[in-house]
């Protein structure tokens, strides 16, 4: 195990798979001489040559759509978008083109397309650069939606990725770059579907993915102090999703809260109280609650931006009133 | 596709007889395609490439086994031209298990990509980034396939022509964009979609060599494809070529086709691509008019033979399907 | 009142607001001389002029792009995009600027933009033109879903839409410009946010939109025939919802049926449900269950494309499970 | 927003001396601004429009009272050309209340438009469709107004410029496409986005009227514009003009910028736009020394004023901030 930055972890994994595999190559907006905005593919371009590394003119859909068709094509394509918000540029060859590509062939075409980007917002970037996008891709079948929160995961996630033949939107955020953590040594791969537990707990279970995680076990940490043991899920993929893990946590804490830093109206957290709902009503000693963005967008001015989205003290008052609630408010309807 | 040809000013008789061949194939495939819409047997889009034969049979003649092809909502031509097995086109279209796409794409989806058939696309000017795409692999790989998007004049005002044709020309991709200028999306002409009716201009307006050609004449088409394929293996880049043409009916089988002026159509149809493939095959070659209605014969019963397995394939399981669906 | 095809509620919508405003024009593929793939726009172009009715290149990102820039301008453009599909080619369009200029601006840039366009399967046209796409609209801050299901409704709505001044995805279906419904006669206006019970019940709260009403109202009746009362909410508009509409019913039920077209995944029935999970939970007998196409791209073939979106069976299996959990399943658990 | 001048030899000294103000008053807020960004009073994005002044300046020099602009992510310049008011635009960056989108949007996003400016945008390239969109709203309100596009090299390459410049022109819009060819986004260098790096025939291509001019000499550009605006008015429809300039410093604050050629970036700047405005004011109208001293002493003195008063400015109200969002 080594302590490693979260860009450099992703870093490793390009290379490694890049060494492993003649066909991976990466495109993107300043990735090649600059090494990226986030220095992700610092040195890839020494190392790897021109042909595999290459800055592209700012073309979005082009680059999404060229990355598709290199993927179908045979080739492993990680094509680099600066902002998540960018690949609203490029939704046509996602959802009508990558997305759909396997069943119109009737299995026999395959996708291996992966879009590398960011999102989230961090420190005053605006509306336009700080989106929390990852509901648009979780809705449309067909695609993996992958959001690391440490840098073991967003290593072994990415490497997996690009051993796997279908499409993938692999969604890191502009915060988590600089944080680190343990990355074990030698081949390291983290499957898609499976969740990972980075708190264990009893008496509740928490629900985050990408920068909720460090900010819920902060949390979580708190509450350890009064007494209150809680469980904090990542899914780390969210699609697919890890649903039994969910379930079984939810029918041993009888509680549950989700947390995520996209607007609450039709974002992902929905979709996973709805399937908490539906399989898991019965264990339920409390409604499942969302703490999640505000339905607007980002605005510029600093303490806006953070009333926009999750902090602390709202994540840990949810958890404290999923607790809080007895059997006697159901007496009381 | 063709065999690896040199350009050459006269044909071999092969080269002269398949574009002949082709350009039947598509036109029986269309014409009794129709029918079958109207018996009902095939539903959905149906867009038929009638009049447009020459274009796809002069482009695929002029290129070798390896390289990749793109098409668009208007596809059975490209298809067929690329050598596709008709059998299983009609079985497609007929929604048959025994399809290319196990009845699940149908007409505007039609892919076979062992063959390096990316595929027909229901998004208009799709077709192009994708063909981009397969060419960049091919040059990662090392590999020397051409790759050809065919598109048409409607796609060449959406964003994806330019921006994706200039991905091509800076990294000297071997692309052959070919632009089906049928004059009309739909109802609407190409006078009121753009100023410059010129297509190929665009492409010179960001350093892409590019050309204008009679879509109705295969030959041409072949010998000006040939040229754009050196070009391109040569590490020159991508290439434009515009070709000229027009629907001979309306849009898709249900267009009456009204705004379509029938002078026009009938300058077109007077010179048709059918008529001249069989006249330069016959021109060239001497080949007699019987020895031309046997070919004509063997095309029309290799269609009837796919009608025939088609209709005898069996539904759809919907057990493979759901077991699919399980992990899309 | 008088019977009415949807589509033709809709052109007399267009019409009369075109008389009355000279700002609304309509632009869309095929729109002006051929009257619109459906006919809807039929006999706008000589009543109102080339200037105000035009066709357009195949151009979805400018055209939508330009009906955005129009009525941040001040104008009220119609634009008109054949398929829901095809939308995703102006996402950026859609997402980065139609929906947050309000926010940016400080509020003070408007953008009373429609883009009016259909989904849903039909009869083979297979995955890239059946889409039901209304999830990714629902999800972004500042849009306006409005999913008529009736020709009264599409009027009311339509004409509501051209007098507020937010953008407004206005989502028609291709099954139901061909059926028929009474229409109030003179003005007629359905403000965004109020839900309709398109048919009262006691037993069980059916929630559906769109195409999914005829149908789920077919189930209906059948299931009155055996003595089961189903109230039928249609919400009209996703955004604005009628939350209290839905939240009475389910109060007043206890039982909630979800029906939508649109793949089951992060679809807007999932943020429903979550609605009533956190606001509703104490009142219900049985968990919210949602009926929902498969998470797939909808197949060519027909059998298959009917067995990947909701069909009556499906729903009235639903109800009844619904409405046979007993208390005793509770202590069961 | 200038006068409604016909097209002149020699400009008045009113328009020289707006040029000048103009061309100084960006330099200056620039300048100052980037200070107030290093001192951690200005946050997020901050992409100075040093060295380009004298495109904002002349093409608004060129425009009338009730004309439309839209602009990019460099934006600063295109504001104050348009004739914003300082104090709005610093209390803006400063996330004040006070500025002119309360603080929600900042630097890539300040509009006005009740003045007909759209804004600017964090999207490169969306401000095309934008304004091609406020010049059809003003055709169809039979306005004779005319919209201005400013847009990037950059941008040049991305699908919506083809795509929405092809509306324009079909369409007959009074629509001016002002591309500022500054030669890189970011690092990337124009050549190795594109083999053509004469933007302008991309405009041809489309049957586009299309112009380059040297970007750093506001007279030509004022010129040019007025050319084409005047074009626009007569209903020729639009017409794009690229203007070629230099940044004098990095993409943003905090680039360096060292991917600079140095002997290109000390070409540029000894072709300083603002200076060049200086020295046609002082050529052109004998104006003193010591009267441009006095103008350059009270802009300074108005971005000061500028300055303290957003400081002065109250914090952001989360109370009408959370009513604004509960209705958004
Ligand atoms: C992006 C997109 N927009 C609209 C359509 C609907 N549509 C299908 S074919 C067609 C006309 C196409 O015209 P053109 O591109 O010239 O090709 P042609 O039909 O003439 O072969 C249209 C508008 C589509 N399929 N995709
Ligand atoms: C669609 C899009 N892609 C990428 C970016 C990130 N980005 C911001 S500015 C910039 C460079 C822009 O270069 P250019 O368009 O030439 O404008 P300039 O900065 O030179 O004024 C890039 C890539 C963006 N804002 N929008
Ligand atoms: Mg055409
Ligand atoms: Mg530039």
């Amino acid at each position: 195990m080594r302590e490693l930055m979260y860009r450099d972890a992703l870093r490793e994994a390009l290379d490694e798979e890049m060494a492993r595999d003649p066909t991976v190559f990466i495109i993107g907006e300043g990735i090649a001489e600059r090494g990226g905005s986030y220095k992700v593919t610092e040195g890839l371009l020494a190392k790897y040559g021109p042909g595999r590394v290459r800055d592209t003119p700012i073309a979005e859909a082009g680059m999404i759509g060229v990355g598709v068709g290199a993927a179908i094509a045979g080739a492993r394509p990680v094509v680099e978008i600066l902002y998540v918000d960018f690949a609203m540029l490029g939704m046509d060859m996602i959802v009508n083109q990558a997305a759909k590509f396997r069943l119109m062939t009737g299995g026999e075409g395959r996708v291996p397309f992966i879009m590398r980007t960011q999102g989230g917002t961090g420190g005053g970037v605006a509306a336009q650069h700080s989106q929390s996008l990852e509901a648009l891709f979780y809705h449309i079948p067909g695609l993996r939606v992958v959001m690391p929160s440490t840098p073991a995961d967003a290593k072994g996630l990415l490497k997996h990725a690009l051993r796997q033949d279908d499409p993938v939107m692999f969604l890191e955020h502009k915060h988590l770059y600089m944080t680190k953590g343990m990355v074990p040594d030698g081949e390291h791969i983290v499957e898609f579907g499976k969740g990972d537990i980075k708190r264990a707990g009893s008496d509740v279970t928490v629900i985050a993915w990408s920068n909720m995680v460090p900010r819920t076990l902060v949390v979580a940490e708190d509450l350890a102090a009064e007494g209150i043991s809680v469980e904090v899920i990542d899914p780390r993929t969210l699609v697919p999703l890890d649903r039994a893990m969910i379930l079984n946590s939810v029918a041993k804490t009888r509680r549950c809260v989700i947390v995520q830093e996209a607007n609450r109206r039709g974002g992902v957290a929905s979709d996973i109280s709805s399937i908490i709902m539906e399989e898991g009503f019965w264990h339920l000693d409390a409604p499942v609650e969302i703490v999640a963005g505000l339905d607007i967008p980002i605005p510029f001015n600093l303490a806006l931006e953070q009333a926009s989205v999750p902090q602390k003290p709202g994540i840990k008052a949810a958890i404290r009133r999923a607790l809080h609630l007895e059997p006697a408010a159901l007496a009381a309807e | 596709m063709g065999e690896p040809n040199a350009v050459a000013n006269a044909p071999s008789r092969e080269i002269l007889e398949k574009i002949f061949r082709t350009a039947y194939k598509i036109r029986v495939f269309e014409t009794e395609g129709i029918k079958l819409y109207r018996q009902g047997l095939i539903r959905g889009y149906f867009h038929p490439y009638l009049g447009q034969e020459g274009i796809a049979t002069g482009v695929c003649a002029a290129l070798k086994d390896g390289d990749y092809i793109a098409s668009t909502h208007r596809g059975h031509g490209h298809c067929i031209a690329w050598g596709a097995d008709i059998k299983k086109m009609v079985a497609e279209l007929l929604q048959k298990e025994t399809g290319y796409c196990k009845g699940y794409g149908g007409s505007m989806h039609i892919a076979d990509i062992k063959t390096g058939n990316l595929g027909a696309n229901g998004i208009v000017g799709a077709g192009i980034p994708l063909g981009v795409g397969a060419a960049l692999a091919n040059q990662i790989r090392g590999s020397d396939a051409v790759t050809v998007t065919f598109t048409s004049d409607g796609a060449s005002n959406n964003g994806t022509f330019m921006e994706s044709l200039n991905l091509a020309a800076i990294w000297d991709l071997k692309f052959i964009l070919v632009v089906e200028n049928n004059q009309y999306a739909v109802s609407t002409k190409i006078e009121e979609s753009t100023r410059e009716t010129d297509l190929y201009k665009r492409g010179l307006a960001i350093g892409v060599e590019s050309h204008q050609v009679d879509g109705n004449d295969p030959l041409a088409v072949y010998r000006m494809t040939q040229a754009a394929a050196e070009t391109c293996r040569k590490g020159k880049g991508p290439v434009l070529i515009e070709a000229v043409t027009y629907r001979h009916m309306g849009h898709h089988v249900n267009d009456p086709g009204k705004y379509m002026p029938e002078e026009k159509l009938a300058h077109y149809k007077s010179r048709d691509p059918v008529d001249r493939a069989r006249a330069d095959l016959k021109d060239m070659t001497g080949i007699t008019d019987s020895e031309i209605s046997a070919m004509e014969t063997e095309i029309a019963a290799e269609f009837a033979a796919a009608v025939e397995f088609s209709v005898a394939s069996p539904e759809v399981s919907a057990e493979s399907f759901a077991a699919f669906a399980a992990n899309y």
